[in-house]
């Protein structure tokens, strides 16, 4: 199978959208003439002209919500914010207009909508422009949220997005567009709303998605070699729907949990993973679920502050030490 | 001007589009009426904006459109909705919350769509509507139709951010859209001179070398050639305009306000109230001899019974099932 | 004591505030001539005239940055918001601005501001209008959020708010501002991260915040009368920082423990509270926490639905059946 | 206009102030220029945005103001920091991310503060600390002082929401802010023609009543002396200005991006540095026998060991200790 980027897995998918259903087009800042800031959609303005990859101006309110405008009356629009940071000025559209209006109309107008960009931290980009936010939006009934991890992920999944009738947030991680991972040519889907085990495992559960399924990996290499610990790495793939079968199924094989994301923790994600999991598998639990987050304050700019901000594999590996009284 | 001024050209020859207008807005000043009384009685809940005053807008500016241009309008909309073609009796199932209501009884009184009609909301967030009529042009556009798109708002969403993106990108990628604001004086408690540092709506036009134009609002005619005007432009040229109508709201900001109070006078009120667009109208076909008393009665008549049967529509129209709480979250 | 209405609690805390500190002051829509949308500023013009009472055009991301920049040079602004639903407008001053601006400048720039208006479901305002986004600015770093249920927590509350030197999210509740309490005449603060108990009990902890209080208590007064079950209710008060040192305290005591809010289900103030309790309770839980939510769909205009998708005492003493093993 | 024209018109008598902002531009000139060796080098992360090219528009602007005034940037502000300031060692070293950094390291190139001048940012959401200028020109007029303020941001934030709510309630407040507008003709590889309806961003100042200039932003007198006049009519007359500054830049959008490429072509690039600000406050000075060519040297000697110092500075200067991790979150 070609192997090949997150990034242009992410293209590929675009491309073979916009192929197959005229109603799909791009918009956002720098999507076009400038190739996209993370160069996601390069090549689309050549090969899909002005018509249907769209330059904006800094106005992310604004082309937001002509992006569900356009999907009222029937186009699939593909909305990038440059990186999610910017789309604070945007959730207003994003949760007011898009997630409510299929409701508020009394089921007459649904919102196939992809909201889509860069999240999470990156490297040294300090306060403004680090941060994951995906609890926000799965808090929200109406929106679906994805954030795939590798290649094949992105691209299956941002397929599904386009074709998925409800607006989804569709969180790329930052981090991981240089990342390659094999990549069918042509046409295939990643189900929204269904996790995937990326390591199977006995002793402990990882729940992670987008950049902390690789903290995870490397802890469980690190775990299964160091300490002879075989964890089980579930990558969430879709925050909301959440899919709490496979969660629960893991657990209650391994009764033991770490959950590890890239958001703040109050509130975040792994919360919500937490409650899930007490509720579903109180007895299974041989000990409480522990979580790994980015520390609880704004991204410092520098590099070794910024570092120890960041879940990595050596607080995945101590939290799995707890939960299993290894210490 | 306490003495109102005579109407936009009259001409006696399309007389049936006249009575048509004055119908038009007898159904809403009407159906406006007897929603404040339901209001009264707690058979409808929530916020509800009436728009008695303001019917020359809604009415001279849709008449001016195709059934298949779309309109965009705000949580004032009950007039619009009617007029874009729902029916009353559907429009006030809304108001009660009911199942024949036009968004099934889960939107209210800010939430009314009739997709069928191209109604597109009933939008409750100040100035949020204008990019999504501006992304219906922008469809329109992208294929290659040619649909206009007319967009209602209050003047008091001119001062915010989205107004603004919208107007600028309106304007640069040349959206078949009108904008047409219905500058009724007020936000609420606040006077546009007290919320913008330019008191005429139509000039903010400027910032994006947009066409703009200002109207008599209570003047159903006049809004009536302005739109047609605007609605030319979009349709022909592809270009927005920015449409100010003068207009006045003759009840407080909802139903929950008082009429007036720290903010505007009795007597203001009582002064705009002789420019009534109703009978501005009515005057004029009758000194125009366009239209006689009689046929003015049977009309009311006419009128009073299709807002009754609305309300007996929406009083028999059953309450949505308590499944209905859970549908409509997703589309499958 | 006098008995004064929430509404009006937090009118004296606004006008002692007022007296106490010439920094301090009032902006927001309607905030003036109108004597507040909700009355809550009724008087304050009049007595401080239109130099430290402002009303603003609809702006609501204009005037929340016009507030933290005030803030920036050393005023106590206090921002209200009509409701906390136009506030989505504004969240990029709120987090991007006020949150972060102490820890980016180094430490040199605190933002003592108050953002405040009402929240949660009022009656029959449908999707738009109808939300309780606590769990958001919980989530955040740099912001603390308050959200008191009774008049005497109001006044008390919001002056240590304004007092507080950090960006205060305090979320009012607009079904609550009728509410009537004791509240002493002139000064007190109700410290900010102390939750409170409102109801000693045995059998269970009932933890809720804001307009819950209430429903939460009616539940414990029909649990007490209808099935000999004792509730404790613990009113959180402030939602960040969290007490969790008496919530852990309290479900220690009770072992069971039922969480209410207003706020949708997924990553919502619950989930973080029942990550604390597992983590450090966990073996004082004789069953899984459960939570009651609004129902996870936008907000509905009709009447019933809407009742039926808040959180309600029926729904509360089903959840404590349910965690007490009584059904 | 490949000959530079000639400056605002110079006055023999004020050599030391010429002078003055001479050295300034050349100092955060080579700041930048060495600025980006470290950031190639690794020593710098992140984002980081180059000024070179528009130096005479910050210390033009920067010039007209007093010590106890309020600056506001984006995050293209290292030469603001520097002349409203702060020690270029200072800006270095938060470059660097160091303890010495003038944001403690926390905030890097994109956030620099420093409070004891004034220098408030730092800002890196476009449009976003317009209103943060306007809530610190606020708190003057609430204090009764008569601080002015200078809010520098970049041409493309004049279609984002944010710089519309605050123009309007800068006007209407008549808020002592001059907004300043650096047009280097292009928001990263997007020309200002390409999203914006109108071209000249003066002309935004149209909506909102408030007084408006354009100016040659590459003549560092023409920047001094129109910034002078706007910060007389705020210090003044309490009101706010537009002021547009025509400038370019010579790098890339950040260190990141290519210098030129599918957006503007190297041959503007070429074209545009005949009118660099430096050569023409120089070549003038040299031409009037204001200045000779050994002063100049001795000038580029002294500029060049001050930012060797700078860069000294910052390379000695401690990282931050692993507990301000969690400092500076909250205020006790
Ligand atoms: C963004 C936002 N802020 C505040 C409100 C509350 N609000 C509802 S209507 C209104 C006044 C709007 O006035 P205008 O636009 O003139 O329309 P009118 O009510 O006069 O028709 C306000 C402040 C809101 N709905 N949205
Ligand atoms: C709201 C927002 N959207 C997008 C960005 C990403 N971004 C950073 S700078 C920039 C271009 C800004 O151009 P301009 O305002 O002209 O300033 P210049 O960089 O030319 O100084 C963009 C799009 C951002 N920081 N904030
Ligand atoms: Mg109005
Ligand atoms: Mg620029």
């Amino acid at each position: 199978m070609p192997v090949v980027t997150y990034r242009d897995a992410l293209n590929q998918a675009l491309r073979e959208e916009m192929d197959r259903d005229p109603n799909v087009f791009l918009m956002g800042e720098e999507v076009g003439v400038y190739q996209g800031a993370y160069k996601v959609s390069r090549g689309l303005l050549e090969a899909f002209n002005e018509r249907r990859v769209i330059d904006t101006p800094i106005a992310e309110l604004g082309f937001a919500g002509i992006g569900v405008g356009a999907a009222m009356v029937g186009l699939r629009p593909v909305i990038e914010f440059m990186t999610w940071n910017f789309a604070l000025l945007a959730v207003d559209q994003v949760v007011n207009s898009a997630a409510k209006m299929l409701y508020m109309s009394g089921g007459q107008i649904p919102i196939p909508i992809v909201f889509r960009g860069p999240g999470g931290a990156a490297l040294q980009l300090a306060a403004q422009h680090s941060q994951a936010l995906e609890s926000w939006y799965a808090h929200v009934p109406g929106l679906k949220v994805v954030a795939p991890a590798t290649p094949y992920d992105a691209k299956g999944l941002l397929k599904a997005a386009i074709r998925d009738d409800n607006p989804v947030v569709f969180l790329e991680g930052e981090m991981l567009y240089n990342a390659k991972g094999e990549v069918p040519d042509g046409d295939y889907t990643v189900p929204i709303g269904v996790a995937d085990v990326k390591r199977e495992g006995s002793d402990v559960t990882l729940i992670c998605h987008s950049k902390t399924v690789t903290v995870a990996e490397r802890a469980a290499e690190r775990l299964a070699a160091e300490l002879d610990v075989s964890a089980e790495v579930v990558d969430l793939r879709s925050i909301r729907p959440l899919d709490t079968e496979t969660i629960v199924t893991s657990v209650q094989k391994t009764n033991r949990c770490v959950v590890v994301e890239e958001g703040w923790p109050f509130c975040g994600v792994g919360a919500q993973v937490v409650d899930e999991l007490q509720r579903r598998a109180f007895d299974s639990l041989d000990a409480p679920v522990l979580r790994v987050t980015s520390a609880d304050v704004p991204m410092p700019y520098n590099k070794k502050l910024e570092r120890a901000a960041k879940p990595n594999p050596d607080r995945v590996i101590a939290a799995v030490k707890q939960v299993a009284y290894l210490d | 001007m306490s003495q109102p001024a005579r109407l936009h050209h009259v001409e006696p020859g399309r007389a049936e589009f006249y009575h048509r207008l004055l119908r038009q807005m007898l159904l809403v000043r009407r159906f406006e009426e007897r929603a404040g009384e339901a209001y009264a009685q707690g058979q409808i809940g929530g916020f509800c904006h009436l728009y008695i005053g303001q019917e020359a807008v809604a009415v001279g500016a849709l008449n001016a459109i195709r059934p298949d241009d779309y309109v965009f309008a705000s949580y004032r909309e009950h007039a619009h909705a009617i007029i874009a073609g729902t029916a009353p009796g559907a429009v006030m199932a809304e108001l009660f919350g009911r199942e024949g209501g036009c968004s099934g009884g889960k939107g209210g009184s800010m939430h009314l769509f009739n997709v069928e009609h191209n109604f597109l909301g009933g939008h409750g967030i100040v100035g949020a509507h204008l990019p999504l009529a501006a992304g219906a042009a922008f469809a329109s556009r992208y294929r290659g139709t040619d649909q206009v798109v007319l967009c209602f708002f209050g003047e008091a969403a001119v001062n915010i951010g989205a107004f603004h993106e919208t107007l600028n990108m309106a304007a640069l990628w040349e959206l078949p859209v009108v904008f047409l604001c219905e500058n009724n004086r007020y936000g609420m408690g606040t006077a546009l001179e007290r919320a913008a540092a330019v008191w005429d709506v139509y000039r903010r036009a400027c910032s994006y070398d947009m066409a703009e134009e200002t109207v008599d609002g209570m003047d159903v005619l006049a809004v009536y050639e302005a739109t047609r005007g605007a609605v030319t432009r979009a349709r022909q040229e592809h270009l927005p305009t920015l449409l100010e109508a003068r207009t006045y709201r003759y009840m407080g900001h909802s139903m929950a306000d008082p009429i007036h109070g720290h903010y505007r006078t009795k007597e203001e009120l009582e002064e705009q109230k002789l420019q009534d667009p109703i009978q501005r109208l009515l005057r004029q076909l009758l000194d125009d001899e366009l239209m006689t008393d009689a046929a003015i009665e049977r009309m009311r008549g006419e009128v009073e019974q299709e807002v009754e049967e609305a309300l007996r529509f929406a009083d028999e129209s059953p309450e949505p099932p308590p499944e209905a709480l859970y549908t409509d979250v997703y589309r499958d």
